[in-house]
């Protein structure tokens, strides 16, 4: 009963704060202070096998909510992270978000880092009428049609991910595709549209394999998809498989007349990986979503990943970080300029927020669709040029990974025949 | 075997073989065992004595060669219907049920090996009589890890008695036990003999099989080499050699 | 019905009249959620203890009957918009002729033999779900749930009730196998298979009967699960955790007593639980390990076992 | 897509494949096929072993074979301790002890594996060593250093094995206590002495199998999982206990699945291994090559 009572005053009194923010500062402060915190709920894996992207991306989070916190938090009110491990599996997650609503009641709401944990969440949300901040899942929110919903990645549209690959192989002169894609959810759900957009515009799909979780040796299927004779290869692959398929690649080779390769192979974003890939990591024209390029520094980039690689040293994590943990953070931003906008915490007031205007992040401008995820592509292509063995820190300079795609972000031109940009 | 023979045989054993991989355990070999016999089986250590038991009560299986009881055909059977025929068995080293008592290890033969539907309080009251019998009386409730090694044989004997079998086949119960202790089982196997029970008992204890039995197969590597009364078999010079070493 | 069996559905009839109104006066609905799943793990617990306690073979295939289940309903579903009790029938019918299968094809084979077999099974299993892209393959598949029915008026708490029958009919028949004929000739056999034969006891038979129950129990207790989760993806529905998770919940209760695996259950999975929202890290997957460890070190009968040893040193003290 | 020169391919890769896949079971053979001790943990100590590898080659620039070398003593005595405990806690107390060891083992690769995150996080790892990432040309053929390292180290552990146990006193004592315990102990042997020196070898032998996974593909803490399966397999399939009859058990494991991966559907590979797994079982239960009747 009590806690009822707490609430509605809290409500209450919210609303003359906010108010009162702007002209008087400290005493909002002070005022509350005594409120508590804002506490924003979420699982994050940290186990199993997405647990070294979730790891990443919490710390994201955490340094937003260090950053925020030290300029005075929300509505005066510090932010508070409630974090459980969902353990990488769809059936923790429904009773730990039931958890941070019923029981912890928690304020705000984010999603865990990958479709999968996300997706029983999803209904449950929306039922609900909760506002929730999507973390890298991928098309989850289709079938759920649920208007609170705001996915930080920058995928935008389904197809477009397939699209300027294809894009990219088609400029480049090439006629044919071959598809190799892992028999798991997030690559076979970009298997599926790269076949779509190979449909659309007439281009014979040469090979086409789903390959099983934890193959051992490529040798044997690279050589199979190298006899295709394909002028694109677009691969979708998981961390573990991606170093795999690159290593067999250099020693099976791939053919001449292959234009480009790579696409959507996850891992390739990972230091530890590419620190291990080295110079097998040449040539290959691959998915991104920040890159230490020129064109990707927005405002508080640079600081934030200052922050980030001395914690992420500590933390045992990506000592690079470049492909979750700006999201992470970004995805703090935008509840946070909505807060500041709304003056309120009401869920209702900050989705229509957040679906009506552009939002300013480090990782870029960020405007959503209708169905929550990002107006335009922001996913970027680029080629890997001049990577050397073993040396993390090369990857911290621009130019070893040159953007292709988007034409706004680009900072240089694709070398064409594979075999020929990997010398 | 001898003419005299009126009654049809309990059990017959007819050339039978039992080959592991390439060495032959069991040769030919093919015997009668009348009702109500006591039958002695020896043979010096490997000579196929328990391969010869394995095959009877089914743990085994055998080909060529067949085994009839009581007429029928009993070769394609497995263990447990070969029990419920009437075939029970003790083991060389026990085999209780270890995580039972007693009164347990009874209850299992009485539940799955009995002839007739009894009710519950019957079965008890049978599984009571056949420990008083073996003089397990006191130790109805103590688990099955706990018994002495002679209690552990008497118990064998005792869950081999509960499913009601025609034929009995003692393998060495009597191995380890001291002289007092051998007279025990031995007279409990009389007793039971004395009861229209068929005995066949394999035993080294030279003594015992010679009280006991009516009549005695002597096995060497895995033929027969000797059968007949007790002392007809001692005096046999295969025996003789086969026992002092060739 | 003797004086056990009367406390015994006297406890039952109280536990589900307890679950009834804890969904008609409790609002929140985390409890629900999380005593779905600690529920789940209980009937898995002791349907898995059916084959792998009493009889002794190590099934190491729950992932591979739960998560037939979940796509037994994923399937009906999808195909007729099947109501949930035609997909725990369909899960239960499915579950039987897998456990019937894999008993036909394995249980000729000594213990471990069998354990192996079964991880086999649970691979060529899961392989082959996510090949099938009808139920949604590799990527999962969302899932709508139907309007819940009356008297509840929340599915998670409709759910967490179906789930409190399942376990207390798994509960039911597994003590209704402890103490019959099949029980004692599942605890024969366990103890030692040749022996038992010789006893009279048909092995093969009871082995192939308590494979087909408990697959049948497992497979029932997974169908509801793609109601709970509104989406099944493989890799989460054949997850190797459903696996170890029952065979330590088993061990830790102990397998002796039917009421051991509800023990362990009840103990691992509140455990599970409540790290799960407090420790939150690596430490979970320690602490399973190390109890594990330290359990069938320390307590080879399990809890059960535990008690019992207390009793009767308390027993013998008095005396 | 069929032809002539995909599938010798195929089978040539899939053989190396299966030599490597060989490598990493032999000490299962030993540890499990001839001691009887179901030790699921197998493939923790074998990704531990290969962690090992990984620090030795990133700190001290050690070659990942010779690291795999200097390890074996570690994993020897490690070995030694691990069997004591199960021995003490589990073998001695008799029945159940399948059930109840399984469990241990799985509780300890839990450990091992949470240890292995809280020292080296969850990121992959791997090595890195001139034969790594090149390829042997032969006409058309091409054939990864890696997976020839993995055939060499394969086919020499397997002889050296089988001519431990063959030829030396102790190995012959350790095929005799696996055949029969009780004779062993009246020839006034201690079996427990010799199957723990036994496990210890195994669990030594695991040194340069972690040293060969590491080469082959880069692990993760969680790595383990993905290889209960296929050890015991290789084991199961091979028969109890005959260590040449492991590799050939692997290789045809290896064959096959390169060969599926290769010319059929590549995501029913891990369906068609497992398959073949059961139908072995069901029609020869005691394996291809295996010791008992």
């Amino acid at each position: 009963m009590s806690k009822k009572v707490s609430s509605i005053s809290r409500r209450s009194l919210l609303a003359t704060a906010g108010a009162a923010l702007a002209a008087a500062p400290l005493g909002a402060n002070l005022l509350h202070a005594q409120q508590g915190p804002i506490r924003i709920g979420m699982s994050m894996p940290q186990t199993g096998g997405l647990a070294g992207g979730g790891k990443a991306s919490l710390l994201g989070i955490e340094i937003w909510r260090d950053d925020v916190n030290a300029a005075g938090g929300l509505l005066g009110r510090k932010v508070e992270l409630v974090v459980y491990d969902d353990k990488s599996s769809a059936s923790e997650t429904p009773a730990i978000y039931s958890k941070l609503i019923d029981v912890d009641k928690v304020d705000l709401l984010f999603a865990p880092y990958a479709t999968v944990p996300t997706a029983p969440i999803m209904p449950m949300v929306k039922q609900r009428g909760l506002l929730l901040i999507g973390n890298f899942s991928f098309q989850v929110n289709s079938k759920v049609g649920h208007d609170m919903w705001f996915n930080n990645a920058p995928w935008g549209p389904a197809d477009s991910w397939a699209t300027s690959f294809l894009d990219i192989g088609q400029k480049a002169g090439g006629k044919s595709m071959a598809l190799l894609a892992a028999d798991q959810e997030f690559a076979q759900n970009l298997a599926k549209t790269a076949r779509e957009v190979a449909a659309k515009r007439n281009l014979p799909v040469v090979f086409d394999q789903a390959y099983p979780p934890a193959t051992v040796e490529f040798s044997s299927i690279i050589r199979a998809l190298k006899a295709s004779k394909p002028d694109i290869v677009y691969v979708a692959s998981y961390p573990p498989d991606s170093a795999g398929i690159l290593r067999a690649v250099n020693e099976i080779g791939i053919g001449d007349n292959v234009k480009v390769f790579g696409g959507g192979m996850v891992g390739l974003q990972f230091g530890a990986v590419m620190e291990n890939m080295g110079s097998l990591l040449n040539g290959v024209v691959n998915y991104n979503t920040w890159l230490p390029e020129k064109s990707m520094y927005f405002d508080g980039t640079k600081e934030f990943f200052d922050k980030y690689t001395k914690r992420a040293v500590e933390a045992k994590i990506d000592p690079l970080g470049y492909y979750l943990a700006p999201f992470g953070y970004a995805s703090g931003q935008l509840i946070e300029q909505a807060i500041k906008a709304v003056g309120s915490l009401d869920q209702k007031a900050l989705a229509k927020y957040l679906r009506e205007n552009t939002h300013k992040t480090i990782v870029g401008p960020i405007a959503f669709s209708p169905d929550g995820e990002r107006k335009e592509t922001a996913v970027l292509q680029a080629q890997f040029r001049g990577v050397v063995d073993k040396n993390m820190e090369q990857f911290r300079t621009s130019g070893k990974q040159v953007i292709l795609f988007p034409d706004n972000l680009k900072s240089g031109e694709l070398i064409a025949p594979f075999e020929a940009a990997r010398k | 075997m001898t003419l005299s023979d009126t009654q049809p045989p309990l059990l017959r054993i007819a050339a039978l073989t039992k080959r592991f991989g390439g060495f032959t355990a069991l040769r030919e070999v093919s015997v009668d065992i009348r009702p109500g016999e006591r039958f002695g089986l020896i043979g010096p250590n490997g000579s196929g004595k328990t391969t010869l038991i394995n095959c009877i009560s089914g743990a085994f299986r055998t080909e060529p060669g067949t085994v009839l009881f009581r007429g029928e055909d009993i070769t394609p059977l497995k263990p447990h219907q070969r029990t419920r025929r009437g075939i029970a068995r003790s083991f060389q080293i026990p085999r209780p049920f270890r995580s039972m008592t007693v009164a347990e290890n009874l209850m299992v033969a009485l539940d799955f090996a009995a002839h007739e539907h009894v009710s519950v309080g019957q079965r008890r009251d049978t599984m009571m009589s056949i420990l008083e019998q073996m003089g397990l009386g006191s130790k109805a409730n103590v688990s099955a890890t706990q018994l002495s090694q002679v209690e552990l044989r008497k118990m064998e004997l005792a869950r081999a008695m509960a499913t009601q079998p025609k034929l009995l086949i003692s393998d060495e119960a009597m191995a380890g036990l001291s002289s007092s202790e051998v007279d025990e089982v031995l007279d409990l196997l009389l007793s039971l003999a004395s009861r229209d029970i068929t005995i066949i008992m394999i035993e080294h204890i030279m003594q015992a099989v010679m009280r006991f039995s009516d009549r005695v197969m002597c096995l060497d590597a895995g033929r027969i080499i000797a059968i007949g009364t007790p002392s007809e078999v001692m005096a046999d010079k295969h025996v003789q050699e086969a026992y002092l070493g060739t | 019905m003797t004086r056990s069996s009367i406390a015994f559905w006297a406890g039952a009839a109280v536990f589900l009249a307890a679950v009834f109104v804890m969904t008609q006066v409790v609002g929140n609905q985390y409890p629900f959620f999380a005593g779905y799943i600690i529920l789940q793990f209980i009937a898995l617990a002791v349907a898995w203890s059916i084959l792998g306690g009493y009889a002794g073979y190590v099934n190491f295939g729950t992932s591979a009957f739960y998560g037939v289940g979940v796509y037994a309903s994923v399937f009906l579903v999808k195909a007729f918009g099947a109501p949930l009790p035609l997909q725990i029938l369909a899960g239960a019918a499915m579950g039987a002729l897998m456990g019937l299968a894999l008993g036909l094809l394995t249980l000729r084979m000594q213990g471990i033999f069998f354990s192996i077999a079964t991880i086999a099974l649970t691979i060529v299993i899961e392989t082959a779900i996510t090949n099938w892209r009808y139920v949604g393959g590799a990527a999962g598949i969302q899932i709508q749930r139907p309007e819940v029915t009356a008297p509840f008026d929340n599915y998670v708490q409709m759910l967490f009730f179906v789930q409190a029958l399942l376990v207390v009919l798994a509960v039911a028949i597994s003590r209704y196998i402890q103490n019959s004929w099949i029980g004692r000739g599942l605890q024969a056999l366990r103890d030692d298979e040749l022996a038992a034969e010789c006893t009279g006891v048909p092995t093969l038979r009871l082995k192939l009967l308590a494979c087909v129950i408990s697959g049948a129990l497992m497979c029932a207790v997974g169908a509801p699960a793609a109601m709970y989760l509104q989406y099944a993806d493989p890799a989460s529905a054949f997850n190797l955790n459903y696996s170890v998770s029952t065979l330590a919940m088993s061990l830790i209760g102990g397998t002796a007593h039917w009421s051991g695996p509800i023990i362990g259950a009840i103990v691992l999975a509140t455990t599970q639980q409540l790290l799960t929202v407090t420790i939150s890290s690596e430490v979970n997957v320690l602490v399973l390990g190390v109890m594990l460890v330290l359990f069938v070190v320390g307590a080879p009968d399990g809890i059960i076992g535990l008690i019992a040893r207390l009793r009767g040193n308390r027993g013998k003290g008095e005396a | 897509m069929f032809s002539l020169d995909l599938l010798l391919d195929a089978v040539v890769i899939g053989v190396l494949l299966g030599c490597f896949y060989g490598a990493v079971s032999l000490g299962l053979s030993v540890s499990f096929g001839l001691l009887d001790v179901p030790h699921v943990a197998h493939p923790a100590f074998l990704v531990l072993a290969s962690y090992a590898v990984y620090f030795l080659n990133e700190h001290y620039a050690v070659d990942p074979l010779l690291a795999g070398l200097l390890i074996t003593p570690v994993f020897f005595v490690f070995g030694l301790a691990a069997y004591r405990l199960y021995y003490e806690t589990f073998e001695k107390r008799g029945s159940d002890a399948a059930v109840r060891g399984i469990a241990f083992f799985f509780g300890i690769a839990f450990i091992i594996e949470v240890l292995i995150i809280l020292q080296f996080g969850v990121d992959q790892r791997s090595v890195t060593a001139d034969y790594i990432g090149k390829a042997l040309r032969l006409g058309d053929f091409r054939i990864p250093y890696r997976l020839l390292v993995a055939f060499g180290v394969a086919t020499a552990l397997t002889v050296l094995l089988t001519l431990y146990l063959s030829r030396t006193f102790m190995g012959r004592a350790i095929q005799a206590v696996a055949q029969d315990q009780e004779a062993l102990r009246l020839m006034g042997t201690n079996p427990v002495k010799i199957k723990q020196w036994a496990f210890g070898i195994a669990t030594a032998v695991l040194g340069i199998s972690g040293a060969l996974l590491i080469i082959v593909a880069p692990v993760d803490p969680t790595l383990d999982r993905a290889y209960i399966g296929r050890t015991f397999c290789v084991v199961v399939m091979a028969g109890l206990g005959s260590m040449g009859g492991t590799l050939v058990a692997a290789i045809i494991l290896g064959v096959a699945e390169s060969i599926v991966l290769t010319m059929f559907g590549a995501s029913w590979a891990p369906a068609i291994s497992f398959a073949m797994l059961l139908g072995i079982l069901a029609v020869r239960p005691q394996g291809l090559f295996g010791r008992r009747s």
